[in-house]
């Protein structure tokens, strides 16, 4: 049974992170109809980030906070540049070119940091709560508050603010939205911005488990962007329980199933996931679309 | 930058040279060969009229393509991006070391006396086979070296050892250490293919054997990346136990570029096993010793040379909680990060030579391998006539020529492909890491085949 | 700049179209004796990887499927040939069916649950292929190989074929097929089928009132383009004689998806320049900056789109139609 | 005998009845005009009979054939063509492909026959050409034959939709609201022109229109609807005077 604890526990650790990623997926979605394939790679660029911050001298927590408010930046930069151009062309056009984004930024980071792995300096205190034979790491205590907090954080932004309000007419009609006075390109950049920071505190509080390198958050994006399908991709709630489902079954199955062994243990979620979207193809939570006639 | 505009002049000045010895080069290799006339005054005495070279070789008077008189042309392909970007240390090491020895001793001076500064080709494989392949097809037909050293990973020198074999362009110190390398090198299945380091089999069998007379009876966990390289690992391991009492209680297998391995870990230490075999690379090796710290486990720990790099394993891993004293190694190099070095004459040279020469880490286990394997290079391309022949005789003769290679265990670097040996190293020291160094354990163990 | 009109099916139209077919013709056949192997074996894999990006084509371009799974049936095309060539000692030219009819069950079988899935959610089924076809491969290591990969030997081809060697006959092989399989999409997008799988994209549900059956045609181009796929991987395995899983990760997928995106997206003649793309930016980057080269490769990428969102072909379009506008000729009543 | 017999149909959407028992014929050739408030149920009827949506309750036949026994991609094949309200065009596609594929079911060319351009696959692809044009002749279209749908003129389109019905060849031509859109003279035209295709092409026709004036004199029967219930048929001047239909229009200009 102590095997069984500890695979759940790892498997919320790790799926805490697919989710945080996975809701910067669906924010942008949500906020702007966009997928963002270079949502990962942003992530491990501001986990970078964070750690030069550290390396400079800067305490782990104010370095991660400044490493957030930078990304929110770099986002609403990137949004800006790369984005807005193309944001009215075909979906697979903009797919496209959040790849070149993909290529570019693990390009630099490499160029930058290396392609060595580094140690990211441990953002909660080592040890465990022991339940009896079971620890649970205060990082993996830690990385699950974080994803809570920040999923009760997105809640109260779509619900209670305006500019969430607003982030959710403009992905559902960005021209209605504009007859009714709202900045659409404004919004679309600060939906960006912060589905950036979300993906930055993904990758930030990865980086202590799973080491920093240019390409540390590769799988991590696949897994992220079947959580976010998963969940259903307008809905945050979704991607944090989709998140840490794929987590635990993932790690279940890989401890368990003997045929499937470690080998095959990424194929078992995902057909888990299809078996699902086939019978419910709009996601666990995602809104039904019907067609209209 | 600088490196690719020096090298793209060099590939031009090549292409010149190349253009000339098309128009003029039959003349050359008809004349009265004039290379005997100036035959270097260190050629030794005894020397017979013929000019013989290691292996045997009758050096005839001709130039092969990639030589001229002052210059060798050299070509290599690796992983410059993409998920195994960490070796690329390795593939530009090539041309740092083309640096060094044109830096400090103006080139490699051949057997025919003439000293040749060595330009170099490098292409970004991206560890895609088929993108070797147009790599390796480019640098021999396209760029024409002359031979090709330090090409990285077992698929893609797989896919390209046929081709090579084609062309006759030797491919030398291989930068894989799968098994099959040395064994066709020395049977002639493949005559201009030759690897380097030891052979992952080796080293299991090395650490099987330690752990038989250590700690017998005992039983093992291995994690292992689900491919060639973990392969050939766990089978030299399962050869070198068989016969004696050491069992195999538990495998887990992980791909490269999963994001982690804690569920494995968890499986393994489930095990309950009292000796857990680390066969990873760099990343998950500190992975799996952060699981170990945080896990009730406490298994007897042997990591695969490929991950043992104090400053960029260990270290890492003891700063994230990681389970890091008292591993056991083998290694068949020395560590550029152990401390008890840093005074050592030889390591000392390293980390100038390649500080001055190149803006890689010299803590970084990769660009050390490329330092070790370019004193090799130097060797070498000292001891050859300047044709592939030649090149392939010495590599394959290398016990014949006095190759010191100071960091590495092996008391020379040697083969002969006549008795069968075409590993040129095969000499690995079993060491323990207690308090940030690593410590020898017993003598360094030569493996014969 | 003087602006001329040229009418299609004109005989004005016909000579300049047989004029440049026979220059691009001529060009083609020439290619091989000019240029040195190593460039004729260039030519050969952008030919191969125009075969690959047209596959995409059809499924992605014409039916609005995207798909992230071409990578595994462009190997599973490749794999059939090595291990028949390889293990059984086929002839190579006799695995090119075999593969075909692999790749088209296969594609079939992805076909049919892919029907209730579009968008995002498809692209996401055909990414678990994509991921799970590597691990499947070195799981069946017996007959793939493993991650050692599997290879054909040279001397399986004859040392000369018909006065060629092997690399202009391998050129010409994937020419033939290219140029075959070209001519089998064109006139399958100009027919009935192809007017009903572009109308499904356009507007399912009246296109179903015109008695089309979006499952039938859906899993009809899915197998189709896995067919198409699975024998340009055959014929890679041809021109590299290996196959190992390292070929056909995601990374290959996304690049024919990319390669469709920047050539012209539902355009024959774009999957050639997305083949050319694929081939030789890479190369170029790499020219440009080795360290950076994937930066510089990602930048290429996004002017691209930004400049030219409807792909390169989409520019020549445009900047032809400022010197001559090609019209269709009046409609009338036979 | 009646070409179409649309019996006692019910639909409901959640708590919404959207048609109750709804019923009515209409006869082979007739011009039939279904009139009603918005929201009375007529595109939800289209619906119906094409498939698109499920009945709960009711049958429909359309000759000797079931129509809700008919899976949705075979309702060409019996005869039944329609027009979409919203227009359901294929942008992409050229004015004359669009027309073409109203052929489809007409047709039967497949996969292999089409990569290989067999000479039936030729031939039928040349008759299919040829009807199209005629068609777009017919409909003063021929100059737009060769430019994509998307990005003409709505009346264009509303006219396109038409030649596509129209090339389905069908017995039932199921018009909702052609004239929405259109301007006055466009409107006249229109009426003459459904009128020329019931009279060329042997049509039977059912019409959605708010039109009142082109419904009116145009059609040989009207059927008019209200909340999902027939509250009258007859012919157009019957339906004209019918109290129930006064009120119901005069409901909704009250409200």
């Amino acid at each position: 049974m102590t095997k069984f604890f500890q695979l759940v526990i790892a498997g919320i650790e790790i799926g805490s992170i697919y989710a945080l990623v996975a809701l910067a997926i669906v924010i942008i979605y949500a906020s702007t109809g966009l997928k963002n394939l270079a949502q990962g790679e942003m992530a491990m660029f501001s986990a970078f980030i964070a750690y030069q911050f550290h390396a400079w001298g800067l305490g782990i927590w104010l370095a991660l906070i400044l490493a957030i408010l930078t990304t929110f930046v770099l986002g609403m930069g990137v949004q800006q540049v790369v984005l807005k151009p193309v944001q009215d062309s075909s979906l697979l056009t903009v797919v496209i070119v959040t790849l070149g984004l993909f290529l570019g930024l693990n390009s630099v980071a490499g160029f930058i940091w290396g392609y060595m792995m580094l140690a990211f300096p441990a953002i909660f205190p080592e040890g465990a709560v022991e339940i009896g034979s079971v620890g649970i790491s205060y990082a993996a205590i830690g990385v699950f508050a974080v994803l809570l907090a920040c999923a009760g954080a997105l809640f109260a932004l779509f619900q209670f603010t305006k500019i969430g309000l607003a982030m959710r007419a403009v992905a559902y009609n960005k021209e209605t939205s504009m007859l009714v006075g709202v900045q659409v390109n404004r919004v679309i950049m600060v939906g960006f911005g912060l589905a950036a920071s979300l993906g930055a505190v993904g990758g930030i509080f990865a980086a202590p488990k799973l080491f920093l390198d240019p390409f540390m958050m590769l799988t991590v994006l696949i897994y992220a962007l079947a959580s976010a399908a998963f969940g259903g991709l307008d809905s945050p709630l979704g991607a944090v329980i989709a998140g840490l489902f794929i987590g635990v079954i993932e790690n279940l199955a890989g401890g368990y199933i003997g045929f499937i062994g470690s080998d095959l243990k990424i194929v078992v979620p995902l057909v888990i996931i299809l078996g699902t979207l086939l019978f419910r193809p709009q996601g666990l939570l995602g809104r039904k679309y019907i067609p209209r006639v | 930058m600088r490196k690719t505009t020096t090298r793209r002049f060099g590939a031009a000045a090549l292409a010149l040279s190349l253009v000339a010895a098309a128009c003029g080069g039959d003349d050359e290799a008809d004349a009265p060969a004039p290379a005997p006339a100036e035959e270097p005054a260190e050629a030794p005495a005894e020397e017979p009229a013929a000019e013989t070279g290691p292996g045997g070789y009758v050096w005839d008077g001709t130039t092969d393509p990639g030589i001229t008189d002052d210059t060798m042309l050299i070509g290599s392909s690796g992983p410059l991006s993409g998920p195994a970007s960490a070796y690329s240390p390795i593939t530009q090491g090539v041309g740092v070391c083309a640096d060094y020895i044109n830096g400090e001793f103006g080139g490699v001076t051949m057997l025919d006396g003439k000293t040749r500064q060595i330009e170099v080709e490098i292409l970004d494989d991206g560890y895609s086979p088929e993108q070797t392949v147009e790599n390796i097809r480019r640098l021999h037909e396209q760029v024409g070296v002359f031979a090709t050293v330090n090409v990285l990973g077992t698929p893609t020198n797989t896919a390209i050892v046929d081709i090579v074999e084609d062309n006759e362009v030797p491919n030398i110190l291989v930068a894989t250490g799968a098994t099959r390398w040395g064994r066709d090198f020395a049977s002639g299945d493949y005559a201009y293919t030759m690897g380097w380091q030891p052979a992952y089999q080796t080293e299991g069998k090395i650490y099987a054997a330690y752990i038989a007379d250590n700690f017998p009876g005992s039983t093992v966990a291995i994690l292992q990346q689900n491919d060639d390289y973990g392969d050939d690992y766990v089978s030299g391991f399962e050869m070198g136990i068989e016969g004696t009492d050491i069992e195999i209680i538990a495998i887990e297998t992980y791909a490269s570029g999963d994001p982690d391995v804690s569920q494995q870990m968890i499986s393994l230490a489930d095990s309950g096993a009292d000796i857990f075999f680390n066969v990873t690379t760099p990343k998950y090796a500190a992975q799996a010793m952060v699981s170990i710290g945080s896990l009730d486990w406490d298994p007897i720990q042997f990591l695969n040379s490929v991950s043992n790099s104090t400053g960029t394993v260990l270290i890492p891993a003891a700063e994230g909680g990681g389970a890091v004293e008292g591993v056991y190694t083998a290694k068949w190099a020395a560590d550029p990060t152990d401390p008890a070095l840093a005074d050592d004459p030889a390591m000392i040279e390293y980390r100038d030579m390649w500080a001055k020469y190149s803006d890689l880490n010299t803590d970084d286990a990769f660009a050390f391998f490329a330092w070790n394997s370019c004193m090799a290079q130097k060797e070498i391309f000292n001891n050859i006539y300047p044709t592939r022949d030649s090149l392939l005789a010495t590599v394959g003769n290398m016990d014949e020529i006095n190759i010191e290679v100071p960091l590495v265990y092996a008391e020379n670097v040697s083969t002969s492909i006549s008795t069968g040996d075409g590993w040129p190293l095969e000499a690995m020291q079993v060491e323990q890491y207690n308090g940030g160094v690593w410590e020898k354990q017993g003598a360094v163990v030569d493996v014969d085949f | 700049m003087a602006k001329t009109t040229i009418i299609r099916g004109t005989s004005q139209y016909r000579s300049i179209v047989t004029v440049g077919f026979a220059l691009l013709g001529l060009v083609v056949i020439l290619l091989p004796f000019v240029m040195s192997g190593f460039r004729t074996f260039q030519f050969t894999m952008a030919l191969l990887w125009a075969l690959g990006v047209l596959s995409l084509n059809m499924l992605t371009g014409w039916s609005g499927q995207i798909s992230l799974g071409h990578s595994a049936l462009f190997g599973l095309g490749s794999y059939t040939t090595c291990i028949l060539v390889g293990t059984y000692e086929w002839n190579p030219l006799l695995t090119i069916p075999v593969a075909a009819l692999v790749t088209f069950i296969f594609g079939i079988m992805i076909g049919i649950p892919a029907l209730r899935l579009a968008g995002l959610y498809l692209a996401l089924m055909t990414l678990a292929i994509g991921v799970a076809f590597t691990p499947v491969i070195r799981r069946f290591k017996e007959h793939t190989g493993g991650s050692m990969g599997i290879s054909i030997k040279k001397k399986v081809f004859p040392e000369e074929i018909v006065g060629l060697n092997l690399d202009q006959y391998l050129y010409f092989l994937v020419v033939i097929f290219a140029v075959v399989m070209f001519a089998l999409a064109r006139n399958l997008l100009k027919s009935r089928v192809g007017r009903a799988i572009t109308a499904m994209r356009d507007n399912e549900i009246p296109a179903q009132t015109m008695g089309i059956y979006p499952a039938r045609y859906k899993t009809l181009i899915f197998a189709t383009s896995s067919m198409f796929a699975g024998i340009a991987g055959a014929l890679y395995a041809f021109v590299i004689r290996f196959s190992a899983p390292y070929s056909f990760t995601l990374t290959l997928a996304i690049f024919f998806l990319a390669g469709l995106v920047v050539g012209g997206i539902g355009t024959l003649a774009g999957a050639v320049l997305g083949g050319l793309f694929i081939q030789f930016v890479p190369y170029y980057a790499e020219e440009i900056n080795q360290s950076l080269a994937g930066m510089v490769f990602g930048i290429i990428i996004i002017v691209i789109m930004v400049t030219a969102p409807t792909g390169v072909l989409g520019l020549i379009k445009k900047v032809r139609a400022r010197v001559v506008t090609v019209a269709d000729p009046p409609v009338v009543r036979n | 005998m009646s070409l179409l017999e649309v019996s006692d149909i019910v639909v409901r959407f959640g708590g919404v009845t959207a048609l109750d028992e709804a019923s009515f014929t209409i006869d082979e050739g007739q011009i039939c005009g279904l009139i009603g408030p918005n929201g009375a149920g007529k595109t939800t009827l289209f619906n119906v009979i094409s498939r698109l949506y499920t009945a709960d309750s009711g049958s429909v036949r359309f000759g000797e054939h079931d129509v809700l026994a008919t899976p949705p991609h075979k309702i060409a094949g019996i005869g039944i063509a329609r027009t979409f309200q919203n227009l359901g065009l294929f942008p992409s596609n050229t004015v004359l492909q669009n027309v073409m594929i109203g052929a489809h079911h007409r047709t039967k060319t497949e996969f292999l026959q089409a990569m290989f351009r067999t000479p039936a696959a030729r031939r039928e692809e040349r008759e299919t050409r040829e009807l199209a044009i005629e068609i777009l002749n017919d409909l003063n279209l021929a100059h737009v034959a060769n430019s994509p749908a998307a990005g003409l003129p709505y009346g264009t389109l509303k006219r396109i939709e038409l030649a596509r019905a129209v090339a389905a060849d069908s017995k039932l031509l199921m018009l909702d609201e052609p004239a929405s859109g259109l301007t006055h003279s466009e409107v006249e035209e229109l009426g003459e022109t459904i009128r020329l295709l019931r009279d060329r092409y042997d049509l039977t026709v059912l019409l959605v229109e708010h039109h009142m004036a082109m419904v009116m004199s145009i059609s040989d029967k009207v059927v008019a609807l209200d909340f999902g219930r027939k509250i009258a048929e007859g012919t157009p001047s019957e339906v004209q005077n019918d109290p129930a239909v006064i009120e119901a229009y005069l409901g909704v200009e009250a409200s």
